[in-house]
């Protein structure tokens, strides 16, 4: 037996199997029990696209990625350092991302000739050498598994439906982790259903915990140590599941019941999950007809005096944006949440993309600005979501949040915020009816919220052009022009409320990346490496999208060259270019998938200096200047 | 949790007319029939004992649609065909206002017909003025769906091709728990029926036969020229009989289709709000065969949505107590020190 | 004037069912109802007398509108609930063509309810299979249009609120000339009602129960455990009888409202397709009151929409020669030397 | 008796009264005498925007504004040189507008008590001496009508009825135009319903005329001597019969019956009338239930073989996001004509606007460009049609046509063209099922057309992104890649068939004006007005607003400043910025109406020679290189 245990900086572990292995499950459990033990963790989800595919095909893998790490971690990593697949399916389709001389734990069982056949394989990999650049552990988990179970109450199909707890044992061997958290949360989950399938759980996870200290297949066991991070409680949150809590936070600091028009539709709909199960916080969820009365019913609910949001993807946004005019004119607070997806048309709905920035901007008839903000990453979802509302309310505007399905599935910790320290949301009814006007603007150039129910309010609007003080029907050509530029003032106005824009990394040099949404984890880390390597490289990722921050153009002069990644094929640095005139690099990937940290490596390389002057110290965090990403 | 403002609501008792007359323009052309449901509506707010407040009416597009502007209440003019869907974000987040909805043919059965449809069998408390004339008014005289068959219009100098539909029949059809029929010059006739849906507790839509003088002018006078043959009157608990001094009545045949029988024959249907199935068949005469019935086809009680809604909010409340703090720190979680 | 290829179809006498199963791999569940109706409709086209290349089927966004994928003919498979819409677009271009819709109960009642709606009424030349599970399949389990008061689905975790609406009623509503219902799952019956669809004249909907194992297993149980009990198969002519034996039949009271009777009452309705008034009450018949309706509720023959359209093209151009030199010419002009 | 002729170059004049006088009617008689007559024209009609606004009041004012000229005009435009104003308010709505010295004719019938009261005038102007800046011509219309008429059997309502041609005889007069055309027309549309009535307006219009030449109130009568236009013969032609036209026209040059899947709207819905009308050609209009069944009906069309088009305004393209999608997704050939009016919301439905351009580039989620083209003129407006449908049939692909409310019912004399001699749109549907793919590309990039009803064809395609072959489902990351690419190089690949950009007037020099759509009369008026002062100015007037012709850059190279007037707050401008990293000047107007000459002459002040060198010989036609106009 042996008792190495080497110690490892970070590692990138994917889970991958038939859609029904549980392999979400596996994972989940994994980051949890990871981050409990301090580490830094950032995890991809990957979904297959149908609901039940046949089980063994390809088109049935389910995977899920976790990067662990003894300092802070910002992707989920590029190639994984160990795969664990169920069967021939899984190994297929994930073989190619693995890190050459990596660790492959299969399921031998996985790969008879029915799963070879379904997988599309004339001959197992297994066998056939065609494995060789990797370190290979078969083992038959099945049937490891239904040993283990010998004696539980248990039928053979129940019993192996534990296999991925016999896999995460062996798993969790392999990484010196303990298994309470777990066997707790099979406690918590199977215990009163039934208790049966919670011993045959947990026997399996102590079985494969066991089969790996026993066995003489690993040369030693890895540890990755704590990793420093912030101080505080934390917990793993999706960006869906972020987004319903911002929500829910931003109208308790606001003071006013929740709102939610909505139509289902994929990756989105869980944000309506989780609100449907708070009707005890006061929130209303509306499972409208479709995306426009999803955006309408919102309309009439704000009007109301609640804190009204919509959410939606692609088609959904470009079927709401009639509806977006009208909150606009009538301008009324509104929080439209768009969870991007591969497009175009019903394009890859499970698949992530960022390419609905112009249309979020741009795609309403008319002049009809409003702002835009995107979340850089799951946990920042639950401050974006509380800044649009914010935004929408001071502004009295309808306000988009550009989510993305990375962002939406994906799970990072997030540190539980103190309620109390969250500064309230100022709302101010209009209930004085003397001088009362509709479209007269206070300092914001925000008309007054006058709800109906107030007496001495009564007024009528709507989405015919107004006069710009009484809200009558105004066909005046002067007024309108004045109306126009008058919306599009109050939208730039919104920047006026921004904090100075935060530069990560290096507050000038050679090469400055911009990027928005999703893509912050993976600059991030290709930031980091660059300066480790000794080059001067920053970093601005933008949550305001529209308006852009003033203070842009001059943070981009003190650059060599910008770049601007993005999961599209260039909208920001158009963007970018119409608003500063400035000639950025543009750098697209149109995959349905994030970066890799070695995309943006390379992207840069052509920019960068040939010998960079010196190694830099990277201290934790590495920010230019320090506000915190939070909602200040 | 929230904290609408807390408002001393004015007196209704001491309401007329005149408080729902606003100081704007009536910009409808001279001879509209959209004056006259004013007129009407304009008498009957103040019998119903709400706050002036508390009444907001909500319309699409369309000359119609105008009718808030004409209303000295809180008003929104919205967008074409939306307005029962915003109504019904407005009734949700809030059940205290008295929300009515102002639409046209088009608005409501054209661009507008699903959320018509979904308000309905949701059974949200909204009262809906469906201003039908059978036209596109505004948009200055295309045929609408409620056009007749062959009518010619700018859109179809040759005729329509396009079967109507009945506002009716598709609510008895969406599940509707209450739909009236009226004609819009009528004003007895009208105040009756839009009495009794102002005070129906969910979803009530009166279909308003509304002339338009400029684009579809007589499109009704067929139910005006000989009344007592062409118009069926229907009231709760009556025989179904129409003509000179009730002369004739309706009947149904094995088949279930509709028959004229002697006003004093045994087998004479009686009208009952309740029946979804007799009000279907009232819904489906028309002249020349049978009269057209004019009253309430059908008014059923069952639970508004809102209510619903709200009692669901009222229970999980009353069962979970909403503690954010909480909500935040709950499921799996961990401190780093 | 139209250039379209002129072709040689191909023989029709020849097509079996193997001949419209593709090689795309069916991805439904293992256990989906979808299966059992793929199935059904693959042995019906070839019985109908139409070369293979003349089918175009047409679907929305679900599980259901998969179904064209899996269909050896021309297909497409488009956008969330704008099936009806396309496919008239494509039957008033090619009335040549046989099209068929395929949509779930989400996709054709929540955001397409008005396209549906507006086919029925139009009477357009489609056939309609609605596949209705009574959830949302494709997103993961929300509820539907059709599903009960009080389901529990994630989007509704303390249960549905909303009244459900009944395919069928609405389509009566909006004047279909043809609507049906049959279980999914059994062959039989869906083959005998898709086989009058398929040889209607103008739009022909059949709503097909179709049990999702996934997020609503066993919704239409209640219909297949006492068959005899709980469905009432209608057919033209004959009495309305259901219950062992056909001891019990449906008969209507004065007030319109039906009433079960002994199978042997004088009274007992005869099942009529040409009723409209009929088919709404027996569409409202449900358990546990009374049996579920299934087989064809009406059907009547009246001009589809695209044989009016293209009668009066013919006829324009029987009347007025389409001389484009002479309309760009027409008007007042003026000759600049 | 003064029987002198004064010869002017050019002329403006406005008919106003209420919307029931008949003022429409009046300037259209008046410009097609007018050009008959060999002058050049322009037009401009308003409307109110009630249907029927009260009689007599502000709102219900209606104007025609005519510019005639002996060269060249583009606009109809500034300032009229003579009002015709048939009551109070008429005259106070269009008083402002008129030349310092001006001419009124004025309706004196129309200042009684009621009509100054439903003006809003507590005094008549006629009285008041507020007219002394103007020549003023106060003449009782009504009465000297209804004198006119004594004898007829006309009652006197109907009577009155006829004022209006009074007036215009009054005018022909002046103007020293025959009166044969009218009363022609007058018969032709009276003349068998209503005998009385042609003959109560053939009696009045020749009042008015001898009524002009006996009275002393006009010094002299006035000519305009012919212009030189381009021979050939010639109609007036509003801008929505032009598209009604040219969509005819594509189809019978493609073979294809056309299809208009559509849903009435403001100033959109005159296409949809002029084209039911055409049944006989074969023409299906299909009247929808919304603005989405539009689209998509049309898309079916398409797919079964149509040439199918669909026409709207903003909010309804606004719907139409998401179908235009799912068109260029199943890459369809489709022609969408948005008439672009006041916005956002329900806005000024009534009013002129270009609002729309980037909603039409950008409103739809997901990478998915199109081609975008905008005419310039009313007749333009036919020519783009039949080149939008080339691009749609050429490319596979959805075409966004902008037009506006102001070219929709403006009217233009159009040459109209020999069939003969436009070059067909050749079509080439599939029919050979060998080695057929839905997907494969021609040298277009476009994917070949394939109607149900062939034999061998059978296939499936739709809204999920499909293989970059055979048109399968494909959720594989490098096929969406290069799906995505591919159909952005499509829509690129239509920039190589424009022709080299035309530049009017200098080809380089101190300032060139780009613009787009209806602002081209504008412009061009200005651009002639600074040549003839002495400066180098040059015209980009851009039809095709996407993708951007490849040489503007070069073309802007060759002037010191490029000014970019639009009726937004600058939406080409930006598209040019972003595009061409170029600083262009942009100068907006937002009120509902086109630009005025003047202030396009302001907008280039501060950007001009302050010594031009030499004043420029104006040559017919100014045009640098002389490509026509016209669909070449
Ligand atoms: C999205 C959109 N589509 C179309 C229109 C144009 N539009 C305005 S009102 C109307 C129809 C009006 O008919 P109806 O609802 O019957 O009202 P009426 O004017 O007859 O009272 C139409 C098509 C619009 N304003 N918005
Ligand atoms: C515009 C748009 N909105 C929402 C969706 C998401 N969506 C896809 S299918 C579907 C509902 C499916 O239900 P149903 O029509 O009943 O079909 P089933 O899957 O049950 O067969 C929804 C909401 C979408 N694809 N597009
Ligand atoms: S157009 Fe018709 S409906 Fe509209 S205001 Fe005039 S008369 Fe009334
Ligand atoms: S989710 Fe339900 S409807 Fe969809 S394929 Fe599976 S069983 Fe069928
Ligand atoms: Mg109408
Ligand atoms: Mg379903």
């Amino acid at each position: 037996m042996n008792k190495n245990v080497e110690t490892l900086d970070s590692v990138v572990i994917r889970f991958a199997g038939d859609s029904g292995d549980g392999m979400q499950l596996t994972g989940t459990q994994f980051t949890e029990t990871t981050a409990l033990a301090g580490n830094d963790v950032a995890t991809f989800p990957d979904y297959p696209a149908e609901i039940r595919a046949p089980a063994g095909t390809v088109a049935g893998v389910s995977g899920f990625q976790i990067q662990f790490s003894s300092h802070e971690v910002f992707t989920p990593g590029d190639a994984p350092d160990v795969l664990v697949a169920m069967n021939a399916a899984a190994l297929k389709v994930n073989l190619g991302d693995v890190k050459k001389g990596g660790t492959l734990i299969v399921n031998s069982a996985g790969f008879d000739k029915k799963n070879l056949e379904k997988a599309g394989l004339a001959r197992s990999p297994l066998e056939d050498g065609s494995l060789a650049a990797y370190r290979v552990i078969a083992l038959d988990v099945t049937a490891l598994t239904m040993k283990a179970l010998e004696g539980t109450t248990l039928g053979r199909k129940a019993a192996e439906r534990s296999k991925n707890f016999f896999a995460l044992g062996l798993v969790y061997w392999m990484f010196t982790r303990p298994l309470e958290h777990t066997i707790d949360w099979i406690h918590a989950k199977f215990a009163k259903k039934s208790p049966e399938v919670a011993e045959a759980n947990i026997a399996a996870l102590k079985a494969g915990h066991v089969y790996g200290e026993n066995a003489e297949i690993f040369a030693h066991s890895f540890v990755v140590p704590p990793a420093a991070i912030e101080p505080g409680r934390y917990k793993n949150l999706s960006g869906n599941e972020a987004i319903a809590l911002g929500l829910v936070t931003a109208a308790q600091l606001a003071g006013l019941d929740l709102f939610l028009g909505t139509y289902p539709i994929t990756p989105a709909s869980d944000i309506l999950h989780h609100l449907a199960a708070l009707r005890h916080f006061g929130v209303t969820t509306f499972q409208a007809e479709d995306e426009i009365a999803g955006v309408v019913s919102a309309i009439g609910a704000s009007y109301g005096g609640a804190l009204a949001a919509t959410t939606t993807s692609g088609p959904g946004l470009a079927l709401k944006g009639e509806g977006m005019g009208l909150a606009l004119m009538m301008e009324l607070p509104l929080v439209v949440i768009d969870v991007q997806r591969g497009g175009p048309s019903t394009g890859l709905p499970t698949k992530t993309e960022q390419a609905d920035l112009l249309q979020a901007i741009f795609g309403r008839h008319g002049e009809s600005p409003l702002p835009v903000l995107a979340p850089s990453t799951p946990a920042d979802c639950f401050w974006t979501a509380i800044e649009a509302a914010r935004i929408a309310i001071r502004h009295m505007t309808p306000v988009i949040v550009l989510s993305d399905g990375y962002l939406a599935n994906g799970v990072e910790p997030f540190k539980i915020p103190d309620v109390a320290a969250i500064p309230r949301i100022p709302v101010h009814f209009r209930t004085d009816p003397s001088g009362f006007f509709p479209y007269e603007r206070d300092e914001h150039l925000a008309r007054p919220w006058a709800l109906p129910g107030t007496p001495g309010l009564e007024h009528r609007i709507g989405g015919l052009e107004k006069h710009q003080q009484t809200g009558a029907i105004s066909y005046d050509g002067d007024n309108h022009e004045q109306m126009v530029r008058t919306r599009a003032a109050k939208v730039a106005k919104v920047a006026e409320s921004y904090a100075p824009t935060e530069v990560l990394g290096d507050a000038s040099g050679e090469v400055l990346f911009v990027g928005w949404g999703s893509t912050y984890g993976s600059i991030r880390q290709a930031v980091r490496t660059l300066r480790a390597r000794g080059h001067q490289v920053g970093q601005v990722h933008l949550r305001n999208l529209n308006p852009l921050p003033a203070d842009l153009a001059a943070i981009f002069g003190r650059y060599r060259k910008v770049i601007v990644p993005e999961l599209n094929l260039g909208q920001l640095s158009f963007l970018l270019r119409g608003k500063l005139l400035v000639d950025v690099v543009s750098h697209t990937k149109v995959q349905g998938k994030p970066f890799k940290e070695s995309e943006l490596l390379e992207a840069a390389a052509p920019h960068l200096a040939k010998n960079p002057k010196e190694k830099h110290e990277l201290i934790a965090g590495d920010r230019a200047h320090g506000s915190e990403r939070a909602d200040a | 949790m929230s904290s609408l403002p807390v408002i001393a609501h004015t007196d209704p008792s001491a309401l007329t007319r005149k408080d729902f007359v606003p100081s704007a323009e009536v910009k409808w052309c001279p001879g509209c029939v959209d004056y006259s449901i004013l007129n009407q509506v304009q008498k009957l707010l103040p019998t119903l004992g709400i706050p002036r407040e508390n009444f907001a009416f909500v319309s699409g597009i369309g000359c119609s649609s105008r009718f808030p502007f004409y209303m000295e209440t809180f008003g929104l003019h919205t967008i074409h065909g939306r307005a029962p869907a915003i109504a019904t974000g407005l009734k949700l987040a809030r059940p205290d206002l008295d929300v009515w909805v102002v639409t046209g043919d088009g608005d409501s059965l054209a661009i507008g017909g699903n959320h018509f449809m979904h308000a309905l069998r949701r059974n949200v408390g909204l009262k809906v003025l469906l201003f039908n004339n059978r036209i596109y008014g505004l948009t200055k005289g295309q045929y609408s769906p409620t056009s007749e068959l062959g009518k010619v219009t700018k859109s179809a100098p040759l005729g329509s091709i396009d079967y109507p539909v009945d506002p009716v029949t598709l609510a008895l059809g969406a599940g509707a728990t209450f739909i009236a029929r009226a004609m819009g010059n009528d004003g007895p006739q009208l105040y009756d029926v839009l009495a009794r849906a102002a005070r129906h507790n969910a979803t009530a839509p009166t279909e308003i036969y509304t002339n338009c003088v400029i684009f579809n002018d007589g499109a009704f006078d067929q139910y005006t020229e000989n009344k007592a043959e062409a118009q069926l009157r229907m009231v709760h608990g009556q025989p179904l009989r129409f003509g000179k001094d009730g002369d004739k009545g309706i009947a149904i045949d094995q088949h279930g289709r509709p028959i004229v029988v002697p006003g004093d024959a045994p087998n004479v249907l009686v009208h009952d709000e309740q029946s979804d199935v007799l009000a279907f068949l009232l819904a489906r005469l028309s002249p020349p065969e049978f009269p057209q019935s004019f009253g309430v086809l059908r008014a059923v009680e069952r639970d508004s949505y809102e209510a619903l809604a709200h009692a669901q909010i009222a229970a999980a409340k009353a069962k979970r107590k909403a503690d954010l703090q909480a909500l935040l720190g709950s499921g799996e979680t961990w401190e780093v020190r």
